[in-house]
């Protein structure tokens, strides 16, 4: 179930630079929705941007969800001008969320950047079921954390930044394969589930360091240019096993895939 | 009593010159949960071809300023599976339901059609013969008007049923074409079909879809779209159905003045699913206020004595 | 020291690939007060006819979204009165002239070019054989690649200076024109020319140019030309001056990367006359941020092993 | 002399709905100007409008000059948008301004509605220099009046209104011609100059109306949609005769045109 909602911003705020948050009121979304899924925002009434901009659902609180973006153009510029009050045109929620097995017993959650708010709804929602759940975080450097000083999930998650700056340096896979290492010595591998979303290299590099086989499930969420946002156009499609075609399409098979199942652009 | 809105397309009526346009609206059941399908004049499917089609290799889009540009290939699910699965939920939507064919020979044409003619449900059929993103066919057929003739005759052949010529914007001249599509049985014309265009990423130095050049929609292509319905209007006297960048009423309106009895709607539709209710609601506000009795006086009322101008009231 | 923006386009070399175009430059002096020409790598003047040609009925213009129709009717002085009054004033401006010729039949395309031959201070000629808003000649040149090389090979015998040739975009395929322009010794080829486009006023249901279409340039036909230019690109081996809706450095980039030489910038100059001296600028400090040694390097590089992908970085 | 000068905006007012008045400190234009001429105004650094607007030069004082406009579409919406202390970059002065003959002993001024600044520009010329002018406005009611309550101008000028008002009701040309009649029994017509700038209707109720053999001099100042305001694009074409062809430049022949040499569109 899809629904055509008009949330109404009951919070914005610019949380690092040219990242921001957003919380709109949106019953009937939140209603429907599981971590993982998106919603395709229209940001004005105007067809300039021409198109929707999909966003995936961040945390969701009673009848309020949360976006969290980072201004990369014209569209997420006009985004963060909205304030408190103003309405946003949501199609949502869309495609399938991640995949959370009955019998699995530990999860790892990896965000890469901008990639993080799916994890953090995703994390909420496991560990209010009592699940036990590692959060992951890749930035570059403190300004990529698309999260506010004072987010309680900021002192629960494990940062990992490219540059340092007081938090673990590196890239976030080490932190995650020495996790993995240690499950396995435990043998509580095959109990565990990983779910990843983030840019295509994050997407690459834990395809080249995760051991494939011996985990339970593997999941990540991918971005695609997309135009309708509900399986009509056919424009979101990505190279990844498992359909009729060697193709698949983001917003109606995914976003979420089989890590393994999807081939990386140029990476070939 | 009929609605102002009612249009007639040769034999084939519609409650809305709104429709839905090919490629923008899936198999026509993907949108009803959120707009719903009465609010149309009539839907054509995403083009179907003998097979199911893997289509282009991603990226398929990039937005271009107003305007996007395409190459999905015609990705479809084959006209089996739409028999079997899609086409059965088709008489249940209170709708006209076109289906647009897609092929890369004549002869897949007249197969396809003839695997349709099973269905029910079905109100007439697109002849997309003006798609850029195909290697074989696609917009050649509309390219050459000996060719465009005889695959509408040979379409002709198998059916009874309602069928227009979709055409291409990619010629010198668009009236060759279209009278050749007349010629040989078509009960209307739509265009334009997507522009043939190019995106590139300076930093990278590369195409911004897969295929390099795409088929370019939006709000951009309206005035190159205006000027080719008016062309065809002057070739034919088969009814029109114009498109290419439709987002207001106004929009609608000025496509039919030159010449255009329906519309399509297309790129617009991802991004407001329930453009058809509003344009609608909208253009009968127009017909009120301006006392006109059916819209189908408009079409082609386009007065070429002299043009509009700067400060003189129109 | 050549400047890092130094272009040959075959014999003619120019200290900057951006050429003011045709019709939107004037006859290369109005500027002058606004704008110093020698930010410019050339300009090409408004296409010149062998007598004063009138133009069409007003209104000529009008705006559309982001872009611009026009139907001037190429309204110019005629040669006669370039030669005497305009061309003149050539030897003082420092940059390259080029003389737009547009004419109705091939001969007079010969008789403008010997009579402009006597002027000095004319560094090339430009072939406007596109133009969309003449009745006779125009665009009908170019899309006919027979008439296209013999009108160029005649005019070839008549110079031995630079000649380009501009094409039009509204042909189903610019490489068959292309190919016989270069055949019929053109040292060049500029493209793009404007789009068939049109606009109605829908409440006083009149056209809003008088010729009814017109010509559609400026950002919305970027797409467009970029996709001829690399038809062009790859179908000929002489250079290729690209335009269609240029207002940035990264578009200029854009256009070199698809097989442009140098471009030409059209309406945006009307906005902004010292464009030019703004994209020299970018396009040097591009250079440098990228460690580009010669934009030259950047002509025809585009990647097509596979595309731009959304979050991949370039 | 033209020039490209960025104007720094001093003062800008909604003087009635949808009209605004802007003063912008522009010293080179200003001391080039002439009542008549216009300057052709870029909003924004975009190319959204694509094209500049022309707008006629109200009143210049000093540095600074006065543009006066009503919103019709997006370029006028967007230049009421702008405030003190905002730039915006104005190529101008553009084409000829009136004639103003020496022998003149009577100068009689008729603006149609938005037509008015330039008459008001050319008003206070003619009055600073000793010179004896009528100031006639027509309007169709209060609201559409291009002059602010409190300006000095307003009591000077001899309004008409389509709706009364409160104002003498009726067309602009009546008063026009009754005070031509006038003058025609002093015998003074011949030394009169009439000057109008207003919409195509009020031109042609004037080629109509007007003894066109007896007055010394008639100028009306046109509008047509422009490219680039100097003569180069050819765009601004309008019918009439004085050139070398059936049609004139408005923005480098004109935009003051002799009355009766100008054909009104759709008027034959
Ligand atoms: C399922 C999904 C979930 C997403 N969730 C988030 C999120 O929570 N936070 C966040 O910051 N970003 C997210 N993105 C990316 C986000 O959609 C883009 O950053 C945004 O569309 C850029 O729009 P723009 O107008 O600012 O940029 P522009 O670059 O001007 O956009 C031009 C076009 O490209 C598209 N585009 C550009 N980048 C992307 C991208 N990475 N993915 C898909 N389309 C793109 C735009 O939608 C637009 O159509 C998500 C993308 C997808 C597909
Ligand atoms: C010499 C001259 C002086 C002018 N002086 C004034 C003035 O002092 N005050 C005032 O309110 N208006 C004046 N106008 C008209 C003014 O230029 C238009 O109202 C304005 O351009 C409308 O722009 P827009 O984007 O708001 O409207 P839109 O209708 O969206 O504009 C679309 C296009 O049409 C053009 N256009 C629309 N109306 C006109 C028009 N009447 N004349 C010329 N082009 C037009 C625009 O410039 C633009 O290119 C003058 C016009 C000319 C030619
Ligand atoms: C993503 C996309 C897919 C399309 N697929 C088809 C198609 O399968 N068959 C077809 O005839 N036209 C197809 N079209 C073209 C549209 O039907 C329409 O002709 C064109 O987009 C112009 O209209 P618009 O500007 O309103 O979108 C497609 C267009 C888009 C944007
Ligand atoms: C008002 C106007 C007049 C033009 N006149 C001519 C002309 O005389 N000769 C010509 O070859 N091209 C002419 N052109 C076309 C331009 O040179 C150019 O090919 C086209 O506008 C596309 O470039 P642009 O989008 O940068 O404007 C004219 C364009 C405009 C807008
Ligand atoms: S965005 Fe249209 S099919 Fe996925
Ligand atoms: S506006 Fe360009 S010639 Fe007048």
């Amino acid at each position: 179930m899809k629904v055509l909602e008009t949330g109404r911003i009951t919070r914005i705020q610019e949380i690092r630079p040219g990242i921001f948050s957003l919380w709109a009121s949106a019953p009937e979304i939140c209603s429907l929705a599981v971590p993982g899924q998106f919603v395709h925002v229209r940001i004005k009434d105007q067809f300039l941007p021409l198109l929707r901009r999909p966003l995936s659902i961040g945390r969701v609180e009673e009848n309020q969800l949360e976006l969290v973006w980072r201004v990369v153009g014209e569209g997420t510029r006009l985004l963060g001008q909205l304030g408190a009050g103003d309405d946003i045109d949501l199609l949502g929620p869309l495609g399938h969320g991640f995949t959370i097995p009955d019998d699995a017993e530990q999860f790892l959650l990896i965000g890469g950047g901008l990639g993080m708010p799916p994890m953090v709804y995703l994390y909420n929602h496991l560990t209010m079921r009592g699940r036990k759940a590692t959060l992951f975080l890749g930035v570059r450097g403190r300004d990529d954390i698309p999260l506010s000083d004072d987010d309680p999930i900021l002192s629960q998650a494990r940062i990992v930044a490219e540059n340092g700056e007081g938090f673990r340096k590196g890239l976030v896979t080490e932190p995650v394969n020495e996790l993995l290492d240690e499950l396995a010595t435990k043998s509580t591998l095959t109990n565990t589930a990983l779910y990843s979303c983030g840019p295509w290299g994050l997407i690459g590099a834990l395809q080249r360091t995760i051991p494939q086989q011996s985990l339970l499930l593997t999941e990540v969420s991918l971005e695609q240019q997309m135009g309708c946002g509900i399986g009509v156009c056919q424009g979101c499609a990505v190279e990844a096993e498992g359909g009729p075609t060697p193709y698949r399409l983001v917003c109606s098979d995914g976003p979420v895939f089989d890590l393994f199942s999807v081939e990386v652009p140029g990476a070939k | 009593m009929q609605s102002k809105l009612h249009v007639n397309l040769g034999s084939l009526s519609f409650e809305s010159p709104i429709v839905a346009a090919s490629g923008c609206y899936g198999y026509g059941i993907e949108y009803k949960d959120v707009a719903d399908p009465r609010h149309l004049g009539g839907f054509v499917t995403k083009s179907i071809s003998l097979t199911r089609w893997k289509g282009n290799p991603p990226p398929r889009l990039t937005e271009v300023g107003h305007g996007l540009i395409n190459s999905i290939g015609l990705a479809n699910m084959g006209v089996e599976e739409f028999v079997n699965e899609v086409a059965p939920q088709f008489p249940a939507l209170q709708t006209r339901k076109i289906v647009s064919v897609a092929c890369k020979v004549m002869e897949e044409y007249e197969e396809v059609v003839a695997r349709l003619e099973d269905a029910e449900g079905i109100d007439g059929y697109e002849l997309n013969i003006s798609c850029p993103n195909v290697k074989e066919g696609g917009m050649a057929f509309s390219q050459n008007p000996a060719v465009t003739e005889e695959l509408v005759r040979r379409v002709r052949k198998r059916t009874n049923r309602w069928i227009m010529a979709k055409l291409t914007p990619n010629v010198a001249d668009v009236a060759p074409g279209a009278k050749a599509a007349e010629a040989g049985g078509a009960d209307a014309l739509s265009l334009i079909n997507t522009v043939v265009g190019m995106a590139v990423d300076w930093k990278s130095r590369r195409p911004r879809i897969a295929t390099v050049t795409g088929g370019y929609s939006g709000p951009p292509i309206k005035p190159i779209a205006l000027a080719k319905v008016w062309q065809a209007y002057n070739a034919v006297s088969v009814p029109i159905v114009g498109m290419g960048g439709i987002t207001t009423w106004s929009d609608v309106v000025e496509f039919m003045i030159v010449g255009a009895s329906a519309v399509q709607v297309g790129t617009a539709l991802y991004a407001v699913p329930g453009l058809p209710e509003k344009l609608n609601k909208e253009l009968l506000n127009y017909l009120d206020q301006e006392g006109i009795k059916y819209l189908s006086e408009l079409v082609g009322s386009l007065k070429t004595d002299r043009a509009a101008s700067v400060g003189v009231p129109s």
